[in-house]
């Protein structure tokens, strides 16, 4: 909550500022797309440390993060990012390994727990997972529950229906808000104010963006805000809601960035290849990501021919032909 | 006179899943070869279905295969671009969701149907660890209809689930009204072997169909429990037209198809 | 639920099959802008009667509606239209002599219940109007809300919340789901699949349209879908929500309409005084809508110089420096 | 050396609530001359505070005074052009909706702040209907501060209302407590003859100052119930440069201040 005519800083001082070690993070994008990625590989570069993370399906970004070992606990849909790992592969590695706390939700579920938090009530019903272990096997114990005020008492709720068979619903689950103390997106576009505009789909970024104590908006342009102000339509993020907004093109990479780039299937196999293994991973780490100072130098470091073939098509918004074996 | 056309099994899958979408369904879609079988179906017998995805979009217009349904291919030209929220309330609609069906995978199936798409073991301790649910639960959940896909296995035609991701039919007929759950379940589960369909009484598990080459015996011995096979029939195989379509069309450089 | 490629029809054809008497309806719209008229006048002439009517802050259609009839229950937040009448004057009249039952809501209430509606979910929570009348008095007697299979058993439920204060929050009232059997909107743009276009704000057109049964979509300009398809983000509403899709330039006159008309201060001023009386009330509905065969024949006996002065301005979206008064 | 400038009592008012709006502040508008007030205030003391409207447009240019919520006017070149569900969760969510002040009138007030714009005499068979909540309701539910407009009559000062349509402190100081509601409530009165507080301990009503030329007594006689008025100040009229913003620059037409 700011209504400051310019919250323009820099990615360091925003994470700095924003996700002290301990923190409630939720990061926008879905799976292979619009993810923060600057910001994750910023969070990673200042060792940020006992985070505990908010995902629907979020994919690179969190397995980076976790990879990193940035995350103590998790709350999440879906590890996954499409073809290039069906399952995340750090993600794995430290579930398998109990290193990582994970509670499970269904997409939709978290999509509503972030709804909720936007909307400022505790809760809102749905009529997924009846049934299922869903809503019968809980991941995180009592005592971590009881210990975190952060963290609400039961993992969801069954409940009847208070209005007779009403919609011919006899019973919904309820789900517990989510207000992170800070939420990470990246967008297309905004300005100096924090007014942001999202091209394609938003995915839940908006409901994360609302639910938040405070929010990061990285942009792949700064614009002026009359060009915003010109189809306030087409905007979808008040500047009252942003705390910081940085200006980080190719923010979203190796994720894509509609209308901008594609994912980078050159990159992003590397990474799964570098994943699978625990030495080759701590490589990648020391190389790619602790020996530059921040995103511009590692990018600048990715040979030009790989990014101008991600390049988006201006018909399409996406890299037509791209070879993505 | 006809001529041999060789195929895959991963061929016969897309297109046996296309033939189950009927003309005006809204298709629900996830990775893999689910797309490319909602995609067939457009060109082949539904061409007024509407493909959409958890994402967001509605009716994409899809000039190259999505390699997840993150992926900016499916949001080009489409109907609407909504959110996560717009989505999954589609579904969950009660005129809406009526109207989809939709498509998924598992790691684990039961003779009900039941997926585990989370867990191999013990939950706090797995041996292994999945995506997790991700849409396919709310699918599950809300809409009228579900195609599942399966590698035909013992390991993964279970007895028990080791976790229960998304319900099917739950415990029998009466299993999703007890839980609460709308009208629906799954339809068919296709594997590379064969269709297996849903006994409208008890809701368990039947052999509907043996893909070209397959027999009943081999179907049986891939699975952790028995099914009734009786009415079991043999699977035209993809068609000269079909096959055409899901190479040229919708999977050229074949990303998906292998 | 449609997916047919071409259904476009006439008003009259669209309200006809739609709108049955005895019929559950919302229509779109806020006080002077965006309301349906087109639809809400061919209603009139149809006679259509017995309607159960939902509405928010619908203002001018609620009026017309009410005025002529054809409404036997109401639902409703606010019966308002602006500075033209605080209060709905024919809702007034027909309220004050014990014609109308009317059920309170608030605002926020009927947007959610609509919300619910289109969600699928029996109800959704808000900590609105706790402690107030529009908890503890009910409109709809015990006996109304037993005979209709279409109303809820109950007006709303307070409920606690089952975690433990999360959010800082005791307890929510629950606002039940509505399925309307017909929504009518009035929106910029259409295709005639059924994708449709609301510029500027779209109050709660989208969550109206999601809940009902049947929708019927009036369009001022009526477009190829190329058009909508090539900036989606700018689109509402899926095709397959919509079941009729009508061209009606001039479709909310005398309300506004973004970027096209502004409303029109001489006819709601002319309307106000109709309304304030009840013999120039029966003569407005019988020389100015049952005298005219559709909307295009009411219109065209409006003065020119009277719709060029309402006309939109290119850079604002409305009528810059019309007089008001 | 001053000039004396006349002015009316609905510019008064206006200029009043124009006071009590903060630099920051996101203000929450109905129609009227809560309009005025907010418009008014950001070229005076609060430019960095922001316009809403219940109908989603949030930091409307308002180059026009609107004559409704719904006017097309609050569209133009705002940050956001949301719905009313946005524009209420903005109220109603717990970092936003504490920067909230709403400003809003009705047909009843009582000692606490409560406020009835629904009916005059019984629900069911009323002498008078009102418009109804509309967002007033919500508003004085979620936000943290809300001044309310009323004029000074004996039959809208009352002891108890016809219908609570707005809840105000309720009934004290736990009332909103009790009933569940967030913490905040109504911040002050402004009538056409003074200004109302509350009481930081009871929530009851007080005279916290007149306007120039209105005695204690005169305000006294204006209402149903008795409050404190051992803290009235007399409240400084119109300075020249606040009603010229107010009348060139925020209502040239007069369609507000008449």
């Amino acid at each position: 909550m700011n209504v400051n005519s310019d919250k323009l800083m820099s990615l360091a001082d925003a994470v700095f500022r924003f996700v002290p070690d301990g923190a409630h993070v939720s990061i926008g994008g879905f799976t292979i797309n619009r993810n923060p990625m600057a910001a994750v590989y910023e969070i990673i570069r200042q060792k940020k440390g006992r985070l505990h993370l908010y995902a629907h399906s979020n994919g690179q970004g969190v397995d980076e993060l976790i990879g990193a070992g940035c995350v103590d606990r998790l709350e999440i849909a879906y590890a996954g990012s499409g073809r290039f790992a069906s399952t995340c592969i750090r993600f794995r590695k430290a579930v398998e390994s109990g290193q990582l706390p994970v509670e499970d939700y269904t997409n939709y579920q978290m999509t509503l727990r972030f709804m909720a938090g936007a909307m400022g009530v505790p809760f809102l019903p749905t009529r997924s997972s009846l049934g299922s272990d869903i809503v019968n096997r809980w991941g995180f114990s009592k005592t971590v529950r009881q210990k975190d005020p952060r963290v609400p008492d039961r993992k969801l709720a069954v409940m009847e229906n208070p209005f007779a068979g009403w919609c011919d619903t006899d019973r919904v689950v309820l789900v517990p808000a989510i207000n992170p103390d800070v939420t990470i997106i990246h967008v297309q576009a905004a300005d100096r104010q924090g007014t942001a505009r999202i091209n394609g789909l938003p995915f839940a970024d908006v409901e994360q963006a609302k639910a938040a104590r405070h929010l990061i908006v990285t942009c792949e342009t700064l614009v002026d805000d009359d060009l915003l102000r010109g189809a306030p339509e087409r905007n979808q993020i008040p500047f009252f809601c942003v705390d910081a907004v940085v200006h980080v093109p190719m923010g979203a990479w190796p994720t894509a960035c509609y209308r901008h780039y594609d994912y980078d299937p050159t990159r992003l196999h590397h990474y799964r290849k570098a994943a699978l293994d625990d030495d080759r991973y701590r490589a990648y780490l020391e190389t790619e990501i602790f020996s530059s100072k921040n995103h511009e130098e590692m990018m600048a470091r990715i040979d030009d021919r790989q990014l101008e073939k991600i390049k988006a098509d201006p018909r399409t918004g996406y890299a037509v032909g791209l070879d993505r074996r | 006179m006809s001529t041999e056309i060789e195929y895959t099994s991963r061929e016969m899958m897309a297109v046996a899943a296309a033939r189950e979408i009927r003309d005006g369904d809204i298709v629900f879609c996830g990775t893999g070869i689910s797309m490319l079988a909602a995609m067939a179906a457009k060109h082949i017998s539904a061409p007024n279905s509407v493909i959409f995805f958890e994402t967001g979009a509605i009716d994409s217009q899809l000039e190259e295969v999505p390699l997840a349904v993150g992926d900016p291919r499916v949001m080009f030209a489409t109907s609407v671009n909504g959110g996560l929220a717009d989505a999954f309330a589609t579904m969950q609609n009660r005129f809406t969701g009526r109207q989809v069906v939709g498509i998924m995978g598992a790691a684990q199936i039961d003779i009900y149907g039941n997926l585990n798409s989370t867990v191999i073991g013990d939950y706090h301790h797995p041996t292994v660890r999945f995506s997790g649910s991700g849409g396919a639960c709310d699918v599950a959940s809300f809409v009228s209809r579900t195609i599942i896909f399966m590698q035909h296995a013992k390991r993964k035609f279970v007895p028990k689930l080791d976790y229960l991701t998304s319900p099917g039919w739950l415990d029998g007929p009466d299993g999703r009204k007890k839980a609460g759950l709308p009208d629906g379940g799954p339809a068919c589960v296709i594997t590379n072997m064969a269709i297996m369909g849903f006994d409208p009484q008890t809701r368990r598990m039947v052999l509907k169909g043996c893909f070209q080459g397959v027999r009943k015996e081999d179907v049986l011995d891939n699975m952790g429990f028995a099914v009734d096979t009786s009415q079991a029939t043999q699977i035209q195989p993809p068609s000269a037209e079909e096959l055409s379509i899901l190479r040229d069309k919708c999977d050229p450089q074949r990303l998906i198809l292998g």
